[in-house]
């Protein structure tokens, strides 16, 4: 469904992938770790298309999207909920819910889908007036995942869900990843690339890992595999 | 915390705390830097490292709690001042005067101990002259340390980013400080770099006498040169002493690595 | 002290040797030149070197000309109890009046020297004024306020009066009370024209000059209708010799120390507070610099022939005039500043036959150097920076003089 | 108290126009966050677009408009709709020539692009072939009959229309802002511009169409400017842009980035200039706004709709 081949990225002076590259089968969930600056947002910014690869290319379902600007991206189904949720602090809740259905203009359908979101996060529909602002850390997660999924994802790009969050409230946004991946009728069946540095909770629920470390893959297969390996461990706490 | 008793303290950080809006970044953060240590600071990410950094130089003031430099309070100074005091610092992401000659960058530290009045740097007073000569030589001494020498008049900008980092200490040491604060100062760089950059600190600290402060993601790095390590998550220092101690130390892993899994999920996993 | 020496040589070349042998109108747009240099370049100290961007210039320059003309106008009725320029050769007293007796300097030119210096500290004062609120405001905000600043000034300015006139009066109409003193027929007085509150009728009241109390004095510059009369000083020796200053501490305070702290300012405010730079306090030095320098070259300007010293001389267009030299030059490049003031004041003459097109060549510019170079034509840099330089250096061992002529961009 | 009622209008009147034009400024300072000192030409450009139509109208129909016999009221209309469209070409053009280009440039930059810009409408304008360089009178376009005294203040259809335009404008603002599609996303791109990419959100459109917006609100304001005035100064008078820069200080005291504080600076910054006016001195009208302007700014810097911002490390 999606394949990365080679992708280089530069900022500047910086290099922050060099050669990355990877495959997300549809219907899976696949993760993405390392630890902090190893480059695993700036691999979706260039999904997304936020940053141009220097080298490299990328596909969605075949067609070539590196040099396509962000809405388009959107447009064909890919759709990201950054990293420290972008929530649009000072428009309601409801607004920014409508906003992630920004590229479709079947009203009907959109309020059926608000309708299923609120379903999915009950304490969105209670604070559905509200500031986005003033939501708390969870909710604004939850609102980010409620919104990106208003765009009717085909593939769906999560960065780093858990941040900041509290345990239990990581706990409750995991299972709806998975819920949101599980097959019809019991979920949505979308395919999820998932950026995490909660090592353990990301394999837990993905099928295939992959880690980077300093902008290159070093490892990568089967999640549960990975889970199993030493050198996962070692990648984040040092090895001596 | 412990205080050896041979070595005064130079750094005394007792419980400070920081809000913003509702979210507390960091809560009853306490530190002992003595001198001549060398210690990690580390967290995952968005654990309030950097704030830490922040409230020690005087970006930001502490809502609550004391820091003390030399026995001097410096908690609530402007970060000019707290520099004054001896307190230098690099950024996670590099913040050099970018248009200036790497040489620049590098007097521009020295400017914190000059002497010299406005109207004698514009009469060219021998005071002056001589302090200036002085501040050009230490900078060119810095800069050969670094092995930068040969890329004095280049703009800083220009610089490869592992220069640009090196770069970053250089400036910070022309401070004269008594305690350097080193914020990811291996991000971005490859392993082979990575060895290098270990290699320097070690030398910086024994060549300049400096007692540094490391916040490192690269655990390999940290626990490689560090005498002592404390990690913080969300604000709060969840552990503190020797590298192998904190590696194994289970409330460290969960942080870095997320907590055991929970009963409901069906794919057991076996943990390392 | 070379360099100063050097500046007053070159300043009175220009003055005895080049002034005599061009002609009277090359001559004013050399003058122009001079005044234009001084104001870039002071204005370098603030937008270019600290990066704080100040669209007030112009309120500098007003309140320093009127400042310096107070001093000569007033002090002129004062102590010599006329209008006139009592100056020597180097202000342009023609030669042919008494070559023999008249002196290089005169009493006059001290008293403009005077002026000047008075200028220069009346907006170094308002420049510390308005410094201050860049301590809290960055970017557009400091340029919206300093630019409110000027057109307050140019406000204030309207709202003086106009300025007084000596007249012979005889004495029993300023005095009449007093018994005339032997041979004193009349007293220099200024008249006031005034409502008498009783009768509600104008009448005219005089006061003498010596009894004139000064904050009269400083609300009588001319209102709208412009500060006319003012002594003409101003010659290219003045005008060169405060470029050359200009210049001359533009550089040594870019090349020491606290020019380094300036430039850090500008490049990363947190990384410069980080390394120890008091940015607050250098921020409104850097303010009380440039306008001291605006300040000085309004003095200059105040006392030139032809268009006088008004309410306008304020505006945001004078501002937005100085900026473009600023900017063209590129922002920090003292060489910069001075080319582009060459060419920004010589580039009306050379589309004297189609002025109107002046501006929109100028827009145009502006905008082409912003989307294509965006650093302006030398960035920080100074001329003998340049790589084109460096290697004519390198070959042939010359020291490129002062920046003069054609720009290589 | 009638000093009081009559300044009061003039405050409405000329508060409603700073409010037309600095929601522009507003509008683009959300997004892009840089003064755009070429609004005030386009406000201009509404000005004498309204004169040159009206004119050509004028002759086209064989008419005289004066106060006396003035044009039916549909041209009014149709020379609005047109200065607004015209005006709305001319801001979209601006925007993808001059600023398109600067999007990732230091702010400055644009800074001093935008004063080139205006530079050059108001001297192009000012050619021979274009307006000219002196100032010109528009054909009376409504009435001046006088609807209500109240005491020996008249309030005539001039003002009625004028308020009522620049309010039904502001609520159709309002409206477009708060309650549609394009709206959330224009707010969107103002809150965060890579978020809003990531919505779907075509930034370069939402911007485009901003400009073009904030230009036929402009428009507007030119053309309620000539209806009161009747004189129009030539496009480089300064007179214009201190027009300009009043409506920008009001956009600033109302909170930068805001729509209702726009329209809420507006008012304040009329009211306080007229009845600094009136009840001080008129010459001094400058001088309270700009320094009303520098008071709100140290003291409390976001406006008085705005919030402060916390600048990160």
């Amino acid at each position: 469904m999606l394949e990365v081949r080679d992708v280089s990225v530069s900022y500047g002076a910086i290099k922050a992938l060099h050669g990355v590259s990877l495959t997300v089968e549809q219907g899976q969930i696949v993760t993405l770790i390392g630890c902090n600056g190893a480059g695993k947002s700036t691999t979706l910014r260039a999904i997304s298309g936020l940053v141009k690869p220097s080298a490299g290319s990328i596909h969605f379902e075949g067609k070539p999207v590196s040099r396509m600007p962000p809405h388009e991206i959107v447009r064909l189904g890919v759709v990201q909920a950054p990293e420290g949720r972008g929530i649009f602090s000072n428009m309601t809740v409801r607004e920014n819910i409508d906003l992630g259905a920004f590229t479709r203009s079947d009203k009907h359908a959109i309020a059926a889908d608000r309708e299923k979101a609120m379903e999915l996060f009950p304490r969105l529909r209670e604070r559905i007036s509200q500031n986005a602002g003033t939501l708390s850390g969870g909710e604004q997660q939850m609102l980010a995942i409620a919104r990106a999924l208003m765009a009717r994802p085909r593939l769906l790009l999560l960065d780093e869900p858990s941040l900041g969050l509290a345990p239990q409230i990581v706990q409750t946004i995991f299972k709806i990843i998975r819920e949101l991946n599980a097959p019809p009728p019991r979920g949505a069946g979308t395919t999820i690339l998932l950026v995490e540095q909660n090592a353990h909770m990301a394999l837990n629920i993905a099928h295939h890992a992959y880690v980077l470390e300093v902008g290159a893959i070093t490892m990568q297969g089967p999640a549960a595999q990975l889970a199993a390996s030493d050198e996962v461990r070692k990648a984040y706490l040092g090895g001596r | 915390m412990t205080s050896s008793g041979r070595r005064s303290d130079v750094l005394r950080v007792q419980s400070i705390s920081k809000s913003f809006g509702g979210l507390k970044a960091v809560q009853d953060f306490s530190l002992t830097l003595c001198e001549g240590d060398l210690k990690g600071l580390i967290g995952p990410n968005g654990a309030g490292k950097t704030t830490v950094f922040n409230l020690l130089t005087g970006v930001y003031k502490p809502d609550s709690g004391a820091i003390s430099l030399s026995d001097a309070e410096v908690a609530g100074l402007r970060p000019n001042q707290i520099c004054r005091q001896g307190m230098a610092r690099t950024f996670q992401n590099i913040r050099l005067f970018g248009e200036l000659p790497v040489l620049d960058n590098v007097r521009l530290g020295t400017h914190v101990r000059a002497h010299q009045t406005l109207l004698g740097a514009a009469m060219r007073s021998p005071f002056s002259v001589g302090e200036e000569r002085a501040m050009t030589a230490r900078a060119r001494d810095l800069l050969a340390f670094f092995g930068l020498e040969g890329r004095a008049e280049e703009q800083a900008r220009n610089l490869p980013y592992g220069d640009q980092r090196k770069l970053e200490i250089a400036r910070a040491l022309a401070t004269s400080p008594k305690v350097l604060l080193l914020d990811e100062p291996a991000a971005g760089m490859n392993s082979g770099e990575k060895v290098a950059l270990r290699d320097l600190i070690r030398r910086v600290q024994t060549t300049f006498g400096v007692t540094i402060l490391l916040i490192e993601h690269d655990m390999g790095l940290v626990m490689d040169i560090c005498q002592r390590i404390t990690v913080i998550d969300y604000g709060v220092t969840i552990a503190e002493g020797p590298p192998e101690a904190i590696q194994n130390d289970p409330k460290v892993i969960e942080a870095y690595l997320g907590a055991p899994d929970e009963p409901s999920v069906e794919q057991g996993v076996a943990r390392a | 002290m070379l360099p100063l020496l050097i500046g007053l040589v070159f300043a009175a070349v220009m003055q005895l040797v080049v002034k005599p042998n061009i002609g009277d109108y090359p001559a004013k747009l050399v003058l122009d030149i001079g005044i234009a240099i001084s104001l870039a370049v002071s204005l370098t100290m603030v937008n270019g070197f600290t990066g704080q961007f100040s669209m007030g210039h112009a309120g500098f320059l007003a309140v320093g000309g009127y400042a310096a003309g107070i001093v000569t106008y007033y002090g002129s009725q004062r102590i010599w109890g006329d209008r006139a320029t009592h100056g020597g050769i180097l202000s342009g007293r023609p030669l042919a009046i008494d070559p023999a007796t008249l002196p290089l300097v005169g009493h006059g030119d001290w008293l403009f020297l005077a002026a000047l210096v008075v200028g220069g500290l009346v907006a170094a004062l308002l420049g510390f004024l308005v410094g201050l609120p860049s301590l809290r405001l960055k970017g557009d905000y400091l340029a919206i306020v300093t630019l409110g600043f000027g057109e307050i000034v140019r406000v204030m300015i309207q709202q003086t009066n106009a300025t007084l006139k000596p007249q012979d009066i005889a004495w029993e109409e300023v005095y009449p009370a007093l018994p005339r003193p032997a041979g004193v027929e009349a007293v220099a007085s200024y008249a006031f024209d005034v409502i008498d509150p009783a009768t509600k009728l104008g009448r005219t009241v005089y006061q003498a000059v010596s009894d004139t109390p000064a904050w009269d004095v400083l609300t009588h510059v001319g209102g709208s209708l412009g500060f006319t009369g003012i002594p003409k000083y101003t010659s290219l020796f003045w005008v060169y010799i405060v470029a050359s200053i200009t210049i001359f501490a533009a550089f040594r305070l870019k090349q020491s120390t606290f020019g380094r702290a300036f430039l850090s300012i500008r490049e990363d405010e947190v990384a410069a507070e980080a390394m120890g730079v008091n940015t607050t306090r250098y921020k409104v030095w850097a303010f009380v610099i440039s306008a001291f320098f605006a300040g000085v070259a309004g003095g200059l300007f105040a006392h030139t022939l032809g268009v006088g010293l008004s309410a306008e001389t304020a505006g945001f267009l004078k501002s937005f005039d100085i900026i473009i030299m600023v900017v063209l030059g590129g922002l920090g490049s003292i060489s910069g500043a001075v080319i582009a003031a060459v060419v920004v004041t010589v580039l009306p003459e050379a589309l004297r036959d189609i002025p109107q097109y002046r501006l929109i060549i100028y827009a145009l510019a502006l905008i082409l150097i912003m989307i294509f170079r965006p650093k302006g034509l030398l960035g920080t840099h100074e001329i003998w920076d340049r790589a084109v330089w460096k290697r004519v250096r390198r070959r042939g061992g010359s020291e490129p003089g002062k920046a003069k002529g054609g720009s290589s961009p | 108290m009638d000093t009081f009622l009559q300044t009061l209008k003039d405050a409405l009147a000329i508060g409603s126009l700073y409010a037309l034009i600095a929601l522009g400024y507003t509008m683009v300072y959300g997004i892009l966050k840089f003064i755009n000192f070429a609004h005030s030409d386009v406000v201009v450009l509404g000005a004498w677009g309204s004169l040159v139509l009206s004119r050509w109208l004028e002759a086209r129909t064989g008419s005289t408009w004066t106060t006396d016999t003035p044009a039916p009221a549909y041209i009014g209309l149709l020379v609005l709709l047109a200065a607004m469209v015209f005006c709305g070409l001319v801001g979209f053009t601006i925007e993808r020539l001059a600023y398109k280009p600067l999007r990732k440039a230091p702010r400055l930059n644009v800074l001093i692009t935008a004063i080139g810009v205006s530079l050059f409408l108001q001297n192009t304008g000012q050619l021979e072939s274009l307006f000219g360089n002196r100032p010109r009178s528009i054909p009376a376009l409504l009435p001046d009959q006088t609807l209500v005294s109240i005491g020996r203040v008249n309030v005539t259809t001039l003002d009625v229309v004028g308020l009522g335009t620049a309010v039904a404008l502001m609520v159709l603002l309002e409206w477009l802002v708060f309650h549609t599609k394009m709206g959330r996303a224009m707010r969107a791109v103002s809150h965060n511009t890579t978020t809003a990419s990531l919505m779907g959100v075509p930034v370069n459109r939402v911007i485009s169409f901003t400009f073009v917006l904030g230009s036929m609100l402009a428009a507007a304001g030119g053309f309620l400017w000539s209806l009161k005035y009747q004189q129009i100064g030539q496009t480089a008078d300064t007179s214009w842009t201190l027009l300009g820069l009043k409506a920008f200080v009001a956009a600033v005291v109302g909170g930068i980035g805001n729509v209702r504080g726009a329209m809420v600076g507006g008012l304040a910054i009329g009211s306080l200039e007229m009845f600094g006016c009136a009840y001080y001195k008129s010459s001094m009208a400058d001088v309270y706004v700009f320094g009303v302007l520098i008071v709100v700014l140290l003291f409390r810097p976001g406006g008085i709709l705005g919030k402060a911002t916390i600048e990160k490390v």
